[in-house]
């Protein structure tokens, strides 16, 4: 009914369109940042000690500031069309793409091992606590899945850090220690884990509901009455469907965890997009501002993209 | 009563809705614009007189529940006019067309659906009448007990919520909102497939009670052609969007003429033990087909038992009289 | 068999089945008929041991092949269910699991019992779906159930269920999602397969001419009883339950005359843990005597293989029942 | 003796009033969900602790043991006292005072935020919902838009663009937060549109701003109470994410995140000064959860577990 060839044709023209509107998208939001910020009083360099006033006409015209600002929209455009995002405002002659293309590995990397955290541990605690219902396991389960997600990532950043940094330093004399910082495999899991906490916390009460209501659907009895064993009925024909739902939000929670990691980048010294957007913002580079925003942009519709491709896999009936 | 609340009554000779030439069309989503269409309905003309009642029927799909919404305006036609007391309702919009909602009221196929459960069963059934202005508050309360009454509910029990009652009470609930304007036409939505089979009973006889108390029309559109018979005067019935038979209820069973009537009326098992034994089921091979790609010609040609190519294939047949107040659309008809 | 399955709750027990009797032969066909609530599907559930929380089977015992379900180990279970006794559901769109093929799924019903082989199974899946007659089952095998329409989906669901050459079949409401020529093509191929494999078959559904067309004998339940059974043509064409005289006339004929006024039983059917004393339908019946309501009628022979739980009686009320008529 | 089946409607009238003596005691659907609300213990519990907060929150705008603002009160970073409860901080500021004025700027901005988001969402999403067509296509490019941007860069941002009042950090959160509840009220409406009931409205000549505030909005009502609820801890932590970044309300505020954020500094030998507030943060963010699961499983039967 279905040949599978035509499956194929529409997922690729699916993500095409999908691609064109991820651009569309970050255009727009940068466009938006562009002429909001370029709506301010003043310009990013008059309050400057730095710039005499000799420096800050030619400052000026090397940014292109002392165009009007649709002009200097239209250069910046054509720059992007280039995939040139221009310099930066503080530190002159830093170009912004090859900046923040080596920061954006370092942010996806994170999330990555953050979003390992929070299908690892959120699953398997939805599943044990689900098929446990009304027992121990599962109200501890549920009850550490509400505080999980009431306690903010930086606060688990700050627990984690007095754990590691601290506790284990003591307890082991010295010999087991945490590095804040970036560059190094053991530097990751700290910051993933207290990224990914609260998002697991949601993941095991989205997989318990879903397990619990598909447990309960009319499939699962017919697998009962074909006389399957428990662990082939829980596993091939309940875990199944109810990862269904759960992958529903793996995309806004990509778009959290993203969010996320401007806040543990920050506490944790993180070389990646969030911190440098914000140490951007605080010291006014706008320039890298809008930067990051364009590959924000791109960052969220892109995982949100992997999400929707990955889908069919998990339920046939998406078609694309 | 009547008088005081201001119901609105015309005289109206002729038929009471006259269905010409109607299309409903819906885009399939998806795709950019350039999308199918599924014909739900596709080239429909009939005619109810006033005081009937004319049965609807068909499989799942076949666009029997849409035409009903399209008569009712709840949806509007693709194409073609629903004439109801002599005016054009699809040429209708805005208060006109509200206005007209006064005579005309439909009664939907699921009671749990149907009624609002944010408001009390009394709220429900007086809405119409706040909708239209009609009487005082004491008017409208005593219209609303009645209305009540006469629908078999107790009216102490105006001021509680439809998830308090039973799937019969509140199929009765929803009658009586559609009976507080006395309308002229009811347009009966399979108002008994969703309710447990002894309840059946009762909704089928207060709906026979009430036509006949209130000189209402019915619309009667179900997919159970043993209850469309049982309270029709003429029986329509649909494939694939179109109307392929209409005829009196009796001529419908003694003497059905086309081959899916026929086949439709074969597959209903009989709880007679003695008429089971005789019954011959006609079973019809494959499924049907697309209303989004239906077949060329006759569209029971590809699953008809006596169907010939390639007349069938090629000509649609049209509806036409083929005995007095007898209308089908085959080739063939009676042959079978 | 005698049967008793219970559900507890918060307010009480309620019990859904309540003392149920019936024997089998093989290759029988059994009726179940009645109302949603009255037990048949809990019965059903009850053959199987597949009674859902929080109900459970509280008292009797259910022989299959001599071999009593209730006591059964797991293992013994695992094997029993989908082996010796098969089942199919209602609603054909939601029974089969989506997200597997339909191929598949019928093989592993063969792969989780010990009557075929690994190889077996697989090759017996294309027969099986031709038994059922799928066209193309080569292909068909292959496809996701949203690729199949409801009366296909059904199909596919029986195949599935003779897939271990059961004793038994319970169809639990097999057509009641389907369109009547669809549920035409439906009770035809479980007559086929009765007739041909000499599978027995339980068929359970609240349209009695749906029973009259498959099943030669009948039970019609009524608030966890049974209130009449004994052979279908007998039943039907004697009634001698009220309940089960007004279930036949308050369904319009396809051969009555207009306007003949349906028997519509009135109130509705009783709620479980609530239920009325002496006779559980006495409220809602035309033909109550006095003794009906404070004791309830065993179930007795009222003719030859026929029996009914009622103290009046239709033989005795014929000229009541007249009267109702017109 | 067997009753005869009346045939006359007349006579039906009496008859066939049915289930006369069937109905318990009315229960409305509010005071059904209230009842199994308190009946909820986590939820009874969450309503204890936001009360707690509330009442300190309220308090610490007329009192506190300290001033929040006044420094040197003692040894900086010295731990808890009888006169300090919760020790003093890096400027040798009270903590509990400061916790407690913390309070009153998470509940303002948590509540605030989410009153303004949900009016923002419930208002654009019933239109979007409600008339589709060109409408719902430019409310749902906004909401699109706005989703392709971690909600976070767009308020700090905008808080650099508009200053860091308490007024405007709220307005930063709504300005974001308002998308999840106008897509939820959007959903909402466009399944109720399809509703049988909604179409009986439109049947019996109901206008549409009556079937948009009797049929659709009190249908909708239970979904928009429970993501309200769940708008303020949303909130509330978004706040100290702000702050956390040096973007929250200006100092000296006593604001949670920014509480947190200063004794980051000195973890390793005053952890009690980062404690404090995240305990604080925590246990409002969890009673308002609470409070939300309680009035989801209240207003929502079949969804409980």
């Amino acid at each position: 009914m279905f040949p599978r060839r035509e499956v194929t044709r529409g997922t690729l023209v699916y993500a095409f369109q999908r691609l064109v509107l991820i651009s569309f998208t970050a255009v727009v939001v940068s466009s938006i940042v562009f002429i909001g910020v370029h709506q301010l009083p003043g310009n990013a360099f008059a309050s400057e000690h730095r710039a005499t006033a000799g420096t800050e006409a030619a400052l000026l015209h090397h940014y292109h500031l002392d165009l009007p600002w649709p002009q200097q929209y239209v250069l910046w455009l054509e720059g992007l069309a280039h995939g040139d995002l221009g310099e930066s405002l503080v530190n002159l002659g830093t170009q912004i793409t090859p900046l923040l293309l080596r920061e954006v590995k370092v942010s996806v990397t994170l999330g990555l091992a953050a979003v390992l955290v929070t299908i690892g541990v959120g699953m398997s605690l939805g599943v044990l606590a689900a098929i446990r219902q009304n027992t121990w396991v599962d109200y501890t389960a549920s009850t550490a899945a509400v505080i999980g997600y009431s306690v903010p990532s930086f606060v688990w950043a700050f627990l984690l850090i007095l754990l590691t940094v601290s506790g284990f330093y003591a307890w082991t004399g010295g010999a087991i220690y945490e590095d804040i910082g970036w560059g190094k495999i053991e530097q990751i899991p700290v910051p993933a884990l207290a990224l990914g906490l609260p998002y697991a916390a949601i993941v095991a009460r989205l997989t318990r509901a879903s397990m619990l209501e598909v447990i309960r659907q009319d499939y699962v009895r017919t697998a009962w009455a074909k006389g399957l064993s428990a662990r082939v009925v829980i596993l091939r024909h309940a875990l199944r469907n109810a990862l269904i739902p759960v992958a529903t939000i793996l995309g806004p929670l990509v778009t959290g965890i993203i969010t996320g990691s401007v806040v543990i980048e920050y506490l944790f010294g993180i070389p990646g997009l969030g911190q440098e957007f914000v140490t951007s913002i605080l010291s006014r580079d706008y320039n890298i501002v809008i930067g990051v925003f364009t590959f924000y942009a791109a960052l969220v519709g892109l995982a949100n993209l992997t999400v929707d491709l990955l889908y069919p896999l998990l339920d046939p009936r998406i078609r694309y | 009563m009547s008088q005081t609340l201001g119901l609105v009554e015309t005289k109206w000779e002729g038929p009471l809705v006259s269905v010409k030439d109607v299309y409903k069309h819906f885009p399939t989503g998806g795709g950019l614009g350039r999308g199918a269409v599924v014909r739900a309905v596709d080239g429909v003309s009939f005619e109810i007189a006033g005081g009937e009642t004319l049965g609807l029927v068909g499989e799942s799909g076949c666009g029997k529940s849409t035409l009903g919404r399209v008569i009712m305006q709840l949806q509007t036609a693709t194409k073609g006019s629903v004439e109801f007391e002599g005016r054009d309702l699809t040429k209708m919009h805005g208060e006109k067309l509200r206005q007209v909602r006064q005579r005309m009221q439909i009664i939907f196929q699921d009671p749990y659906a149907s009624l609002n459960p944010r408001m009390t069963i009394g709220d429900i059934v007086a809405e119409p009448l706040k909708n239209f202005g009609l009487g005082g508050r004491r008017d409208r309360e005593k219209r609303v007990h009645e209305v009540m009454r006469v629908c078999g509910l107790n009216p102490n029990f105006a001021n509680r919520y439809p998830h308090e009652f039973s799937g019969g009470q509140r199929q009765r609930i929803g009658i009586a909102r559609a009976l507080v304007l006395t309308p002229s036409l009811v347009v009966a939505d399979e108002p008994i497939s969703a309710l447990d089979v002894s309840i059946q009973a009762q909704i089928v006889n207060l709906l026979e009670d009430l036509q006949a108390k209130f000189k209402l029309t019915y619309l009667f559109i179900a997919h159970d052609l043993s209850v469309v018979r049982h309270v029709s005067d003429r029986v329509a019935v649909m494939y694939l969007g179109k109307i392929v038979e209409i005829a009196t209820s009796r001529d419908v069973y003694d003497t059905p003429l086309h081959p899916y009537t026929k086949v439709l009326l074969s597959s209903i098992p009989n709880a007679d033990p003695d008429l089971e034994v005789q019954r011959k089921p006609i079973l019809l091979k494959g499924e049907i087909p697309s209303p989004i790609n239906p077949p060329s010609g006759c569209r029971f040609h590809t699953r008809c038992p006596i169907a010939q190519l390639p007349i069938c294939a090629e000509v649609e047949p049209l509806l036409e009289k083929k005995a007095d107040g007898h209308v089908a659309a085959c080739h063939f008809a009676g042959k079978l | 068999m005698n049967l008793t399955t219970e559900f507890g709750n918060a307010a009480g027990t309620v019990r859904a089945v309540d003392g149920i009797s019936f024997e089998m032969d093989p290759g029988e066909t059994l009726g179940i008929v009645g109302e949603s609530g009255s037990g048949k599907s809990m019965t059903a559930l009850s053959i199987l041991n597949l009674v859902p929380e929080p109900g459970r089977i509280s008292g009797g015992q259910i022989l299959v092949n001599n071999q009593d379900v209730v006591s059964m180990t797991s293992s013994e279970l695992l094997e029993y269910r989908g082996g010796d006794v098969a089942m199919i559901f209602q609603d054909p769109m939601t029974s089969l699991n989506p997200v597997l093929r339909v191929g598949f799924q019928i093989e592993e019903a063969m792969r989780a019992h010990s009557r075929f082989d690994k190889r077996q199974a697989k090759e017996r899946v294309i027969p099986l779906l031709q038994r059922v007659r799928i066209p193309s089952p080569q292909q068909r095998a292959k496809d996701y159930p949203h690729q199949f329409s409801g009366g296909m989906r059904q199909r596919a669901m029986i195949a599935m269920g003779l897939a271990n050459e059961p004793s038994l079949l319970i169809a639990d409401e097999p057509t009641t999602a389907l369109d009547v020529t669809v549920q035409a093509q439906i009770l035809e191929l479980l007559k086929d397969l009765n007739r041909e494999l000499g599978t027995a078959i339980i068929l359970i559904s609240h349209n009695v001419a749906v029973i009259s067309s498959l099943c030669t004998r009948v039970m019609v339940m009524y608030a966890g009883r049974v209130v009449e059974s004994g052979p279908t043509r007998q039943v039907f064409d004697h009634p001698e339950h009220p309940y089960t005289w007004s279930l036949l006339r308050s369904v319009p004929r396809v051969d009555e005359r207009r306007h003949e006024r349906l028997i519509s039983i009135e109130g509705m059917p009783p709620d479980l843990s609530r239920l009325p004393s002496g006779c559980k339908f006495h409220p809602r019946c035309h033909f109550k005597v006095d003794r009906c309501s404070h004791e309830e009628p065993p179930l007795a022979e009222v003719a030859a293989e026929q029996e009914a739980r009622c103290w009046v009686l239709m033989r005795n009320v014929s000229s009541q029942a007249q009267a109702l008529k017109t | 003796m067997a009753t005869v089946v009346p045939t006359t409607l007349e006579v039906a009238e009496e008859r066939q009033i049915v289930g006369a003596d069937q109905l318990p005691e009315q229960v409305t659907l509010w005071q059904d969900a209230w009842r199994r609300l308190t009946r909820n213990r986590m939820a009874v519990i969450g309503m204890v602790i936001i009360g707690f907060f509330l009442v300190t929150a309220v308090v610490s705008f007329v009192w506190t043991p300290y001033d929040t603002w006044r420094q040197a009160l003692g040894i900086t970073y010295s731990g808890p006292s009888l006169a300090h409860p919760l020790g003093l901080d890096d400027y040798g500021r009270d903590i509990l005072s400061r916790v407690m004025g913390g309070a009153g700027i998470a509940l303002s901005v948590g509540v605030g935020a989410s009153l303004v988001a949900s009016a923002i969402g419930i208002i654009l999403g019933l239109l979007a919902g409600f008339y589709r067509g060109k409408v719902d296509v430019l409310i749902s490019l906004l909401i699109n838009i706005s989703y392709g941007v971690p909600d976070l860069l767009i308020a700090l941002i905008l808080v650099v663009l508009i200053g860091r009042g308490i007024q405007n950090i709220i307005l930063a959160i709504s300005i974001t937060a308002w998308l999840g509840m106008a897509r939820l009220v959007r959903g909402q409406t466009l399944a109720l549109r399809e509703r049988e009931f909604v179409e009986a409205a439109r049947s019996i000549g109901t206008k549409n701003l009556k079937i948009l505030s009797r049929h659709i909005l009190p249908n909708a009502l239970g979904p928009i109470v429970v993501q309200a609820t769940y708008l303020v801890p949303a909130a509330i932590i978004f706040e100290a994410f702000l702050s956390l970044l040096g973007l929250g309300v200006p100092p000296p505020a006593p604001s949670w995140g920014r509480m947190a954020v200063e004794g980051y500094k000195a973890i390793q030998i005053a952890p009690h000064i980062v404690l404090a507030p995240c305990v604080a943060l925590s246990l409002t963010v969890l009673a308002f959860n609470w409070l939300g699961d309680g009035l989801r499983d209240a207003i929502d039967p079949r969804m409980r577990r």
